[in-house]
């Protein structure tokens, strides 16, 4: 099991190292850079002035040259500077990145808390009000756009009924410690509910299904053939094994978690990643959006890692291989 | 059976190995599955030549890889002199028509997309052997030919039974003419009785178009219905090739003894004594040294953990891969087997 | 002889599919006496295994549901029984061994535990007491270093370890009755061998009575002591071991054992059953046998046969034994082979 | 990427007689279409979803006829007007006619949704029956490729590369289909790769069908059930895609409606004057929802 973590460890290497060259190469692509930008911003700036700065920059350098100068200085923890934040990368990330954290896992919590047990009833009571019930709210919840919901519940809780903050992530003035954690609860529900919903709709419907076809197991059977009670055969056989490949789902879910995490937080103005990826982008800033992308894959990354051992540790077919 | 003795296939040496794998990216072989491990055979024009063993003994992989659907490891399969696994690929698509397979699986050999008449076509198309009217009337003849009737070609597999499906699938067989055709287990997936049916027609088909049939299967009572000669297939090996009356009657091998043994036959008067092998079949990855079989063997002497015995001709045509003849004298337990009537 | 120990009489299991109702057993009677395996011998839709899943009370409902008849156990009618009192007798006073070992047994439990659980359910043995007596089945069933092997899981056995532990874990709470469902189909015959000789070996040391179902009529002549033979969902013949072998009476069975290719015979044609088996939606309002049936008479397809007697402990569901066939029908049936026919040899 | 358990084992068993097959072996009469069609006419939820994409469709198709204004016609006298007869679902910030810019936004994004679907869907399986019937290196490079960029969270990257390539109909199609063939890709792949070892594509192979039948004729068609599945829930999730993206300002440009534009304009709104009801409510979520009920089980 060790020598599988490390071997997945070092694998993951390459991995990332290809995901950094697809990314600086899309941006290198990409028409225009920092410098053409202050070209139309900056009145009165010369050609000269240009190459000049181009190569302050170190831009006029082929793109594979300027790749491996990044690489040298990602390897050392400093992912350059925003231009528009006049920051390092790295600080305006890490500045941000636990809001974001606390969002996604927020979502994935309150999803797995609503979708295992509604998923599992559903499936025992297959073709019951309450499975119909689930099954429609499944199709609204993959249906719905996470920006369009957003909206819905700011309207709805912080416009209508003002019962919770429209958006952001604090109230102005609160003093650190106790209060302002408690001040931030009030912050949290609408966007943890708004990125969630996809999630508690999908996963209910892969449990549902999952425990639907893990009933209908020959050794389920067995099961019922030594005489154990229902309720046993469900919880000790049927439930483990329904629950297994859900592992394989989060694993799906982190990136689609972190996709949704750029919508959300603009809509709720949630000072997160994604926000700062989407105002980065907007400003061209791409010293950030690299920076981000390349965070974000980690973390995706690393979600996935996690599966895998988690699945390692939970079905033992895998565990002895 | 018509046999003048001549040899329409040969295989000599056949090996096919399977590499395990390890790695992500860059793959490196760590070891390698003896699926088919130096067997050498050969098959007379008209006959039909059994090939039997149990499951992963390597009697299918040694079937696909004569038809070169799988690639072999090393060895010779000479088709009327020729070597098949050196003709290139468009001699090998020419021989495709001297040699066919029937499948075991009624429902997967079929492609469920096409209609009967599509399937039983496609050989005439591919080989642009008859087009338009021409077609339709040899699809329809080879419909009558496997028992099935010409208005079935509009209809698709699902609305055929096993029996029915696996009729089509020998009628596909049919439509380039062979030589030869592979049956690979072609009627255990079938009811026992329709069983007789399609073995009654394989063996109406060879002596009308006078095909010969390597007819790979598990069950030892129909492979001993349908075949001239039996091979005996043990972990990649073949331990014991016989005219069929003689390896019933003689068996010289301790597993093919223990095999015959071990099929329960269908009369309660002759509820016997038999040889229970112990153990598991080993792992073909790593197979046990010296004679495979000797993990198991009733007899086993400790030279058989280490020499591995040739396969040899030990007389008539009888072939055998055991060292050590011990038992022309302990077989009193089959004995009971003996009092039947005699066959020829 | 005493009381049979289990009597299904008339048993009727039926599907409710959306292209019409599958009559999957249809009237299924036999006794099965203390100590005797009985085989139920037919091909695939013929009702066999349905029939044991009824016995079970385990048919998935819906779509599936027991219609019709009783299946008295020790005198009790199992189809009255509480779900908590069936709960009671399944796999204490009848267990069943299923044809699949691969995926009969759960993968991500320990076989000890599956064994262990039975234990303590209907035996009321703490855990450690039934880990023990889990290891000693396992030795039972001659599994190698079965101490230690209680901690393995299932992945870990071959095909023929895991029917070994699916027979241990069905014997653990040395039931009256053990219902084997094709228990060798799935396994090589070097393997089949080792288990039915270990299945006869248990019946001997623990008396069980064991009804084995099969379509393999080589396994049936090795095991049983009676036979009923299905088609169609319903019980077609019923006698003994011998009888069916020697004297087979409806024209199925009789047909069966000459379509099968024999291995110690000489080599003949086969004489194959025409047709395909009917479906279960649409059967035909007489005998479901008639229209593959070389000596169907009139009142064959009219009216479906009862069982009639052709010997003392022999019934077949077939006209040709009742005043309905003329003599010349019957002296037809004879001449064919039926009927008078002894497998010569075989 | 997790690996399912390998249901593969040692001594695999045979599909021997004995086993009971509920499924109506002969005498149905049909082929195969027609029992898609029975099956479709008997899924209430995918008919009743397929209904509502067809309207929709219509609706979007027919909107020059249908639609009361031209979607860039501004009326700056009626700005922010409630739904009355004159303007169905009233007008938004700066006059335009919402029904009208709903009609013609419906139409873009079934032009995004059915054009990514359909290039994904193409590139999906010429590459997936590609990688899937070579197999080797090709496929082991191909394959770790989309393992790796289907771990990873496409609307971060949509986002930056729409910046650079969005902006028109044709670029964001282009970027969606970009991530979109993947998922068919593979699908197609792991199909191809199950039916290539199903003895009708061996007997193809014995009877000396070349690769290009085999795979055209045999394995591709066989794969087109779940593709069509797939590619029916790429279109929700390219009109998805396409909405976020121009909710984000990074999408269709103004004054092209599109729904995820108008969406952000009603953002706005409803922020700036939180008394009014947003607008475009029932547009994308009612059009999704069509997609996603059609496309399950179909």
């Amino acid at each position: 099991m060790q020598r599988y973590v490390i071997r997945r460890l070092v694998q993951m290497v390459p991995i990332l190292l290809g995901i950094s060259i697809v990314v600086f190469a899309l941006l290198a692509a990409a028409p225009g850079d920092q410098v053409d930008l202050l070209l139309s911003g900056v009145p009165g700036i010369t050609p000269a002035d240009v190459i000049r700065l181009k190569h302050v920059y170190g831009l006029d350098e082929p793109p594979h040259i300027r790749y491996v100068k990044w690489l040298e200085r990602a390897a050392q923890g400093d992912f350059g500077w925003s231009r528009t934040y006049r920051e390092p990368v790295s600080t305006l990330i890490l500045d941000r990145l636990g809001n974001t954290v606390s969002l996604a896992a927020g979502a994935l919590v309150l999803a797995l808390a609503v979708a295992v047990p509604v998923g599992i009833y559903s499936a025992l009571h297959q073709y019951s009000a309450l499975d119909y019930a689930a099954t429609l709210f499944t199709f609204f919840g993959v249906s719905v756009p996470v920006f369009w919901f957003g909206i819905m519940l700011i309207y709805l809780f912080g416009v209508n009924w003002h019962l919770l903050p429209p958006g952001g992530i604090n109230s102005p003035g609160v003093t650190p410690g106790l209060p302002l954690v408690a001040d931030r609860l009030k912050y949290l529900p609408l966007p943890t509910l708004a990125l969630g919903l996809v999630f508690m709709a999908s996963f209910t419907r892969y449990t549902r299904s999952s425990m639907l076809e893990v009933v209908r197991q020959d050794f389920v059977r067995t099961a019922r053939a030594k005489g154990l009670p229902g309720r046993v055969v469900i919880r000790r056989h049927a439930l483990r094994n329904a629950l297994i490949p859900l592992v394989t789902v989060l694993g799906v879910a982190v990136p689609g978690i972190l996709a949704g995490a750029p919508l959300t937080e603009t809509v709720f103005s949630w000072p997160g990643v994604g926000k700062l990826l989407v105002d980065s982008t907007l400003g061209a800033d791409y010293a950030v959006a690299q920076g981000i992308i390349m965070f974000i894959a980690v973390m995706a990354i690393g979600a996935n890692l996690l599966v895998d051992i988690a699945y390692g540790i939970l079905d033992p077919r895998i565990r002895f291989d | 059976m018509a046999t003048n003795g001549e040899i329409l296939l040969e295989v000599r040496d056949l090996r096919k190995y399977y590499p395990v794998t390890k790695g992500f990216i860059f793959q490196r072989q760590v070891g390698a599955v003896k699926a088919v491990d130096d067997i050498s055979f050969f098959i007379r024009k008209g006959e039909t030549l059994g090939l039997v063993g149990e499951s992963g003994c390597g009697k299918t992989t040694t079937g696909r890889v004569i038809l070169r659907l799988q690639e072999p490891t090393a060895g010779q399969a000479l088709f009327e002199g020729r070597d098949i696994f050196k003709l290139g690929k468009e001699e090998l698509r020419r021989l495709r028509r001297d040699m066919q397979i029937i499948f075991q699986d009624p429902y997967s050999s079929l492609n469920p997309r096409m209609t009967v008449g599509d399937i039983i076509g496609e050989p005439l198309e591919i080989h642009r052997l008859a087009r338009g009217k021409e077609k339709v009337r040899r699809v329809q003849e080879l419909l009558e030919v496997v028992g099935l009737s010409p208005y079935h070609a509009n209809r698709y597999p699902h609305e055929f039974s096993g029996g029915q499906r696996q009729r089509i699938g020998i009628a596909r067989a049919l439509a380039v003419n062979p030589k030869l055709i592979i049956a690979d287990e072609p009627v255990s997936a079938l009811d026992v009785s329709i069983q007789a049916q399609v073995l009654n027609l394989l063996e109406e088909l060879q002596k009308e178009f006078g095909l010969t049939y390597l007819f790979i299967a598990h069950d030892l009572s129909v492979v001993k219905h349908i075949s001239d000669r039996i091979a005996v297939m043990y972990l990649g090996k073949i331990v014991e090739l016989a005219e069929t009356e003689e390896l019933f009657s003689n068996p010289q091998h301790p597993y093919t003894e223990a095999l015959l043994s071990a099929v329960p036959i269908p009369n309660p008067e002759l509820r016997r004594e038999r040889i229970i092998l112990p153990g598991d079949v080993p792992s073909p990855i790593n197979p046990p040294s010296g004679c495979r079989f000797h993990t198991r063997c009733l007899y086993a002497q400790p030279s058989c953990k280490v020499n591995e015995p040739p396969f040899a001709d030990i007389g008539g045509g009888h072939y055998l891969a055991c060292p050590v003849q011990p038992f022309k004298h302990q077989r009193s337990k089959a004995a009971v087997l003996s009092k039947q009537p005699a066959k020829r | 002889m005493a009381d049979p120990l289990l009597s299904v009489r008339n048993l009727k299991t039926y599907f409710y599919t959306d292209e019409g109702v599958v009559r999957a057993v249809d009237g299924l009677s036999y006794d099965l006496h203390r100590g005797e395996t009985l085989g139920i011998v037919g091909e695939s839709g013929s009702g066999k295994s349905v029939h044991a899943l009824s016995v079970m009370r385990l048919i998935p409902t819906p779509p599936g549901k027991i219609v019709d008849g009783q299946i008295l156990f020790e005198g009790r009618d199992l189809l009255k029984l509480s779900d908590e009192q069936m709960r009671r007798i399944r796999g204490n006073r009848i267990a069943m061994v299923f044809q699949e070992p691969m995926t009969s047994l759960n993968p991500v439990l320990t076989i000890g535990e599956q064994i262990a659980e039975a234990i303590i359910l209907h035996q009321h043995l703490d855990k450690r007491a039934a880990w023990t007596r889990a290891a000693e089945m396992l030795e039972r069933v001659k599994i190698p270093l079965a101490r230690q092997r209680v901690k393995d899981y299932p992945h870990q056995f071959s095909g023929g370890m895991r029917q070994r532990v699916m027979i241990a874990m069905a014997l653990s709470c040395n039931p009256s009755v053990l219902i084997a469902d094709e228990p060798t189909t799935a396994l090589d015959v070097t393997i089949q061998a080792q288990i039915i000789e270990l299945m006869r070996e248990l019946q001997r040391d623990f008396g069980t009575s064991i009804i084995m179902i099969t379509h393999n009529l080589g396994v049936v002549a090795e095991m049983c002591d009676n036979v009923v033979v299905m088609y169609a969902g319903r019980p077609i013949e019923t006698t003994t071991i011998k009888r069916i072998f020697q004297e087979p009476k409806h024209p199925y069975t009789w047909g069966l054992l000459h379509s099968v290719p024999k291995l110690y015979e000489r080599r003949e044609r086969l004489i194959p059953i025409e047709g395909q088996p009917p479906s279960l939606i649409d059967l035909p309002p007489g005998c479901s046998f008639a229209p593959r049936c070389p000596f169907a008479m009139e009142i064959c397809v009219q009216a479906d046969p009862p069982d009639f007697p052709v010997g003392p402990t022999h019934t077949a569901k077939c006209y040709l034994y009742s005043d309905k066939a003329t003599e010349k029908e019957k002296k037809a049936a004879a001449a064919a082979g039926l009927a008078a026919s002894s497998l010569s040899g075989s | 990427m997790a690996r399912l358990p390998a249901s593969g084992s040692p001594a695999v068993p045979r599909p021997g007689p004995g086993r009971a097959r509920l499924e109506p072996a002969q005498g149905s009469g049909q082929g195969f279409w027609a029992l898609a069609w029975y099956r479709f006419r008997h899924h209430k939820v995918a008919l009743a979803g397929a209904a509502v994409v067809l309207v929709l469709v219509l609706v979007t198709l027919l909107a020059g006829p249908i639609a009361p204004y031209r979607f860039e016609d501004i009326d700056l006298t009626a700005r922010l007007r409630s739904p009355s007869w004159r303007h169905l679902l009233g007008t938004d910030t700066i006059g335009h006619d919402v029904f009208t810019r709903l009609l013609y936004a419906g139409r873009v994004s079934l032009l995004v949704g059915f054009s990514a679907a359909v290039a994904a869907a193409s590139a999906g399986i010429l590459i997936g029956a590609t990688a899937g019937f070579y197999g080797g290196w090709l496929d082991n490079v191909l394959m770790r490729i989309t393992d790796v960029s289907l771990a990873l969270p496409d609307l971060p990257i949509l986002i930056v590369l729409s910046k650079y390539l969005g902006g028109s109909v044709a670029g964001i199609v282009f970027v969606i289909s970009l991530f979109a063939w993947r998922g068919v890709a593979r699908l197609v792949r792991g199909e191809v790769l199950k039916l290539r070892g199903q003895e009708f594509a061996d007997a193809a192979r014995a009877l000396g069908a070349t690769d290009l039948r085999i795979l055209a004729r045999h394995l591709v068609p066989n794969t087109l059930a779940p593709v069509i599945v797939a590619a029916t829930l790429i279109v929700g999730g390219a009109i998805l895609t396409e909405a976020a993206l121009s909710f984000l300002g990074i999408g269709i440009q103004p004054p092209v409606p599109s729904w995820g534009n108008m969406l952000q304009n009603a953002q706005d709104f409803i922020l700036s004057a939180p008394r009014r009801r947003p607008q475009g409510r029932s547009g994308p979520p009612a059009q999704a929802l069509g997609h996603r009920a059609g496309s399950r089980d179909a």
